[in-house]
């Protein structure tokens, strides 16, 4: 199945894209995600760590099973305000 | 009305600002609070240039639809108004604006700090400081 | 700078309540909280047609400014502005405006709020509601 | 002695004056000139009593002593706000 994931803040510049679609295995979770780009981007490795993780728009648990078609992104700490 | 929701990439200036608290205040109304968010000149002991805000606007709308919705339970108005800008903006310049408007003030003063507190925790919005020896995004 | 403190004559309007934000906003300051009190159209169940506000001048803005001066000791800010209008008054408009600017958000909204709260208690101002049924001085 | 009284909102409505000197005996009080006005100005009876005093422009107690050239004014509920 295939994922859609976004970058925003410090993930954007740490990978240079605003985004990519992403092929995963049937039940993936977001954790299993972030070890993935953490090894595709190194830079990444240390950023995604503290960050939450949103499901189409909704938080959600890290180990959550993922779905074809969701959209999932890393929320780094927040600065809004 | 409906609460007044947007990430934009506008400056919120006098004219912006004004025109929240009107949209916000109705003829029931009898105190309005507003929260004004400034970029400071210093943060963290350095000397800040500017700050450049980030968001993920979609989820962020959503969030803050979220925050307007449980003011509007808990203090019973919908005359909310939260407004965040994104990109560069520079010292004195406002980040976010939360207006309330409420028959007492007692509502007004509680629902605006819970929006902008909650807006805070919740609201999928970064800040980058570029400060003079360096650049960094920032929590809080 | 010093607190701006004021009992006037003249409308509280979008440029008169932006000239005090810019007043009592300074660079050091990340938080601005800014109340307004304004004319509903209805109070203690009757239609409100107007108000009309009296104050004792002299002493309203000492008091005012006693109040700044708290405000500058208990949350380490003089960036406030305290100005209440008297005259006659149409619903929709401004009665009173209370700034507060601050480092951080918390202070600002506790000040503004202790604020307006001692002045509704302490400074002598007085309000006659003239409703569709009759006129009346009234507290609160 | 003489003080001077100011009337302000419902109290100058009910007298129909700004203010007014007043010759007051030495030692009279803010509680005196109450009664003394309520016999002048009988509308002021019902007015009077639930005000403050001021006297020099500070709140003070009903029963301090005045001064000759003091400046009094009661001051009836407040509505500011």
């Amino acid at each position: 199945m295939q994922v859609r994931i976004r970058y925003f803040a410090g993930l954007r510049e740490a990978t240079g894209i605003e985004g990519e679609p992403l092929d995963v295995p049937e039940g993936a979770t977001a954790a299993d995600v972030r070890t993935l780009l953490s090894e595709r981007y190194p830079a990444l490795a240390r950023l995604l760590p503290p960050c939450a993780v949103a499901v189409n728009r909704s938080y959600v648990a890290t180990d959550a099973p993922l779905h074809d078609g969701d959209e999932l992104v890393f929320i780094p700490p927040l600065g809004g305000g | 009305m409906a609460a007044v929701i947007k990430i934009t990439r506008d400056p919120l200036d006098d004219a912006a600002v004004r025109a929240l608290v009107r949209e916000a205040t109705h003829a029931s109304d009898g105190g309005v609070v507003t929260f004004e968010g400034v970029v400071r000149d210093h943060a963290r002991g350095k000397r800040i240039r500017y700050l450049e805000y980030d968001a993920y606007p979609e989820m962020a709308e959503e969030r803050m639809a979220a925050i307007a919705a449980e003011v509007e339970q808990r203090w019973q108005t919908d005359h909310v108004a939260i407004v965040h800008r994104i990109g560069r903006l520079e010292i004195g310049e406002c980040s976010v604006v939360v207006v309330v408007a409420c028959p007492h003030r007692a509502e007004a003063f509680e629902a605006c700090r819970y929006a902008i507190d909650t807006l805070k925790t919740t609201v999928p919005i970064w800040k980058k400081e570029v400060a003079e020896d360096g650049e960094e995004w920032v929590e809080g």
